[in-house]
């Protein structure tokens, strides 16, 4: 037994042990506390690669948290374990090495620009570490009781950074709307979980996915995560909530809420096909997804193109990349029981939901440090106050421009994989879902273009910047990003073939998620 | 009984919801926040009670006691703790809004942004 | 003369309150309540106390430094016995009915119980009550903190008006 | 604001009469019930913890992740609310 066997715990304790030694480092000044931020993010970035190598290498593991051993989640004589297990396939791995190679640039685009009070900058780590542990752990638990305390805990940190180092009253009541709001989901997940509890005695994903009798208790609690799970993902009308709070957000804090609304993304779909899977048939739920897909697309749209605040820019791109991806997760739902739909259009549009929930979370955190910046270095908000700014913001032009192209699904770069399986199946599924999805993936791209052009080009307005553009972080953060999907788009079928195909086989496979926590003997 | 218990579960839950929609006060938001979390953990509490058990604990226990289910106790407890940090964060952001618009109604500070 | 009879009242309060969360602390694996409920009274007994301690006493550098100790000191002794036995499993309770520190074994069925039995639980709850004291002291403190600074903002305000 | 006050009046009133019409179905608390993980705890926790308080015996040994949320959220709540409020910190 090697030290990489208690990888998945160790992916939530080692940030946690950033959190709680940050005090302690505080008192040797400043520079001390941004290299321990450093290095307790970048070492829990190498971790998650190291549990993603393990996964690719072994297939998926297991942890019990307590036990005796690290496999034995069934002690004798026992059909539900009884201890919490955390259970990493490829699919959570692949959500782990993304949400954490986010957290990271987000570190990268803190360290030294963010100044506020000491308590201030001290509570930013403690608290930017935290969120990112709780989002880590929120992938690898099995155990939903679990999962809703890390949600809570996550909402709670990542709200609250957001507030740090503003003068305006307009961030507090934001982070105060969004944090009762999170609340509310937070007692949705939480009354699920008892009506789960009460029915199941248990709480464990794994168990319950094999227990499940779909009756009244269960359609209500499908309901009330399903609601939750998708307001935490940013789609349904309650998210003009998030794209203003994600607008007043400092370039750190957004990177944390993006992997925040990536990591809801995952527990929506293993809550969906892991949980439900075979049981839910040909339900409605389909029919919901696409619904709130189509209603996310037109919300994003319509409100970017009437926005002129620049900042909620990023927030409304991603809200209308959301839908796409929901548009994918219903049709490959709605096929998911008749195997000849599944082989034909069900199969690639959970390929390119999954892809482009990825893609499009790593390029709008691209988008949204560009916008942040852009924000921060012409304390401006109003796209009429900006202009032909890439004459002095060379280096983030680039990085906006190559972000938006990868958004616009265009080739050569990588976003154009993910829109071509997602168009292929929709419009096998519905010519009309298909048509409707390729004008928004239209409008998206003139929407990019618009903010493009009152951004960068043209004259400039802006008389002084408050800061140089050559400030290291900066570049380091958006370059890195840059770099990661940009490797992605040199190879577009080794990233499919390799973090892609195995994920979507992993939740279509109940039966094998079962199987990891409660053995196959059963 | 127990169906007047599951009865005010949602009864509370339910007042919660209507204070957080109705309510203008911040305050008062967060009150009926409270009321709302306090429904779930009475829920919790509910599960874990079996007809005339005791205490899961065996300290001062007799042979053959029928005990109440510990695990909801745990996440009753838990929940608490929940409640607590959000309730303790939610109030020191409208401290924050009272400092600087001297109100905590929420449609006024709207009106004043 | 009224003020020092609240005073002793509050400090038999607080006292009776301090008393009840180390006992819910330490008593945690044999008796109701646990280290995260028995910091939660230490804390709401130094709630009873603070308006009758003077602000400048609470917010003196070196008590809100203690607090911040007791949270890290904590917060890192809960870490620590979480890996105690990394052999096995993270929070393996590797302690208990070992003989040795808290290895006590326990009589099955209803007893009193041995106060060194449980293993590692004992010691969490006495880590958390630990780090509960020092976060939710520092919290209250603040928002004392707080409102006297905004009662003192206030009287400026009204000098100047 | 006398319409909300009916709608919300409404609202509950809905909301009571659907779950007298759900309590009719078997529902949760029916009753004798599987306690599988639970009777586990019941029968072989006090000897596999050596803790006689069940309910810690649970929380801080066979859901001892938990904690991690739990003293996470204690830790961040304490850290923000201080962040936000001390003196020093933001100024009017």
């Amino acid at each position: 037994m090697d030290w990489q066997t208690h990888l998945p715990a160790l992916i939530v304790a080692f940030p946690f042990l950033g959190a709680v030694v940050t005090p302690l480092v505080s008192l040797a000044g400043r520079g001390a506390r941004h290299l321990w931020f450093l290095l307790s993010s970048c070492g829990t970035t190498v971790l998650a690669l190291l549990l993603w190598r393990r996964v690719a290498l072994k297939g998926a593991i297991l942890y019990v948290v307590g036990g005796e051993s690290w496999d034995l989640a069934l002690p004798a004589g026992l059909s539900l374990p009884p201890r919490i297990v955390l259970a990493v396939d490829a699919l959570g791995a692949l959500i782990v090495v993304v949400g954490a190679l986010l957290a990271f640039a987000g570190t990268l685009a803190y360290l030294p620009s963010d100044r506020g009070t000491p308590e201030e900058e001290r509570s930013f780590v403690v608290l930017y570490l935290l969120a990112m542990s709780s989002a880590l752990a929120m992938v690898v638990t099995s155990d939903l009781f679990n999962f809703a305390l890390f949600f809570g805990l996550f909402s709670l940190a990542s709200t609250s950074i957001v507030t740090f180092g503003k003068k305006k009253g307009a961030a507090v009541i934001a982070a105060f709307d969004a944090l009762l709001f999170s609340g509310v989901l937070l007692l949705l997940i939480l009354f699920a979980v008892a009506l789960l509890y009460g029915r199941y005695n248990t709480v464990n994903m794994a168990a319950l996915a094999r227990l499940l009798r779909f009756g009244f208790v269960e359609k209500t609690v499908l309901v009330l995560f399903a609601a939750a799970l998708l307001a935490r993902y940013g789609a349904l009308p309650f998210t003009s909530l998030f794209t203003e709070f994600l607008g007043e957000a400092s370039p750190a804090a957004g990177c944390i809420l993006i992997s925040g609304t990536l990591v809801g993304f995952y527990a929506l779909v293993r809550v969906v096909f892991s949980l439900y899977g075979t049981i839910l048939g040909e339900g409605a739920l389909g029919w919901v997804f696409v619904v709130s897909g189509l209603l996310s697309i037109s919300f994003g749209l319509t409100f970017g193109f009437r926005s002129r605040r620049f900042p909620l820019f990023p927030g409304f791109i991603l809200l209308a990349q959301t839908g796409h991806v929901l548009l994918g997760l219903g049709v490959a739902l709605r096929s998911s029981c008749h195997v000849r739909a599944m082989a034909d259009y069900g199969m690639v549009a959970l390929k390119g939901a999954l892809s482009l929930a990825v893609v499009s979370s790593l390029a709008c955190a691209l988008l949204f440090l560009a916008t942040a910046f852009i924000r921060r270095w012409t304390s401006s908000e109003d796209l009429v106050d900006v202009g032909g700014l890439a004459k002095v913001l060379p280096k983030t032009a680039v990085s906006f421009f190559l972000a938006s192209w990868v958004v616009a699904g265009l080739p050569p770069f990588i976003g154009y994989v993910p829109k071509l399986l997602l168009h292929q199946s929709l419009f096998a599924f519905n010519p009309l879902l298909g048509a409707v999805s390729i004008a928004a993936s239209i409008g998206a791209a003139v929407l990019l273009a618009r903010f493009f052009h009152g951004l960068f080009l043209g004259p400039l307005r802006v008389e002084s910047l408050s800061q140089k553009e050559a400030s290291l972080s900066a570049v380091l953060a958006m370059g890195g990003l840059l770099c990661l999907l940009l490797f992605l788009s040199f190879l577009p079928s080794w990233s499919l073939t390799r973090w892609i195909e195995p994920s979507v086989s992993v939740l279509l496979d109940q039966a094998g998620y079962v199987k990891i926590v409660l053995g196959g003997g059963l | 009984m127990r169906d007047f218990v599951v009865f005010s579960v949602s009864v509370l839950f339910l007042l919660g919801l209507g204070g957080l929609v109705f309510k203008k006060n911040l305050l008062k938001k967060t009150m009926a926040f409270s009321v709302a979390q306090s429904s779930v953990v009475l829920f919790f509490v509910v599960l874990g009670y079996r007809h005339g058990s005791r205490p899961p604990l065996f300290t001062f226990a007799s042979e053959g006691d029928l005990m109440a289910l510990p695990s909801a106790q745990v996440m009753a407890t838990a929940t608490l703790i929940l409640s607590v940090a959000v309730t303790a964060v939610l109030l020191a952001l409208i401290v924050l809004l009272h400092r600087h618009y001297d109100t905590v109604d929420g449609e006024e500070i709207r009106r004043l942004l | 003369m009224r003020k020092e009879r609240q005073v002793l009242a509050i400090g038999v309060l607080a006292s009776a309150l301090i008393f009840l969360g180390l006992y819910q602390t330490f008593w945690g694996h044999l008796c109701p309540g646990d280290g995260l409920t028995g910091g939660g009274s230490v804390v709401f007994a130094l709630i009873l106390a603070l308006p009758f301690s003077g602000s400048s006493f609470f917010d003196r550098e070196n008590r809100w430094k203690l607090l911040a100790v007791a949270e890290t000191a904590g917060a890192l002794a809960f870490l620590a016995l979480a890996h105690v036995d990394l052999g096995s499993t993270l929070f393996y309770n590797a302690l208990a009915g070992q003989g040795g520190l808290f290895g006590q074994s326990l009589p099955e069925g209803g007893n009193v119980g041995p106060f060194f039995s449980s293993g590692t639980i004992a010691l969490i709850n006495g880590a958390l009550a630990l780090l509960v004291i020092g976060a939710f002291g520092r919290l209250v403190t603040a928002f004392f903190g707080a409102s006297s600074s905004e009662k003192h903002r206030r009287e400026e305000e009204g000098e100047n008006a | 604001m006398v319409s909300r006050r009916l709608f919300f009046v409404a609202a509950i009133l809905l909301f009571v009469g659907l779950l007298a019409a759900a309590l009719r179905s078997p529902l949760v608390c029916d009753l004798p019930r599987d306690v599988a993980v639970d009777g586990h705890y019941l029968a072989a926790g006090q000897m596999e913890t050596q803790a006689n308080d069940l309910v810690a015996a649970v929380g801080f040994d066979y859901r001892s992740f938990d904690l991690f949320a739990l003293s996470g959220l204690v830790i961040a709540s304490s850290a923000s609310v201080v962040a936000l409020l001390r003196k020093g910190g933001r100024r009017a």
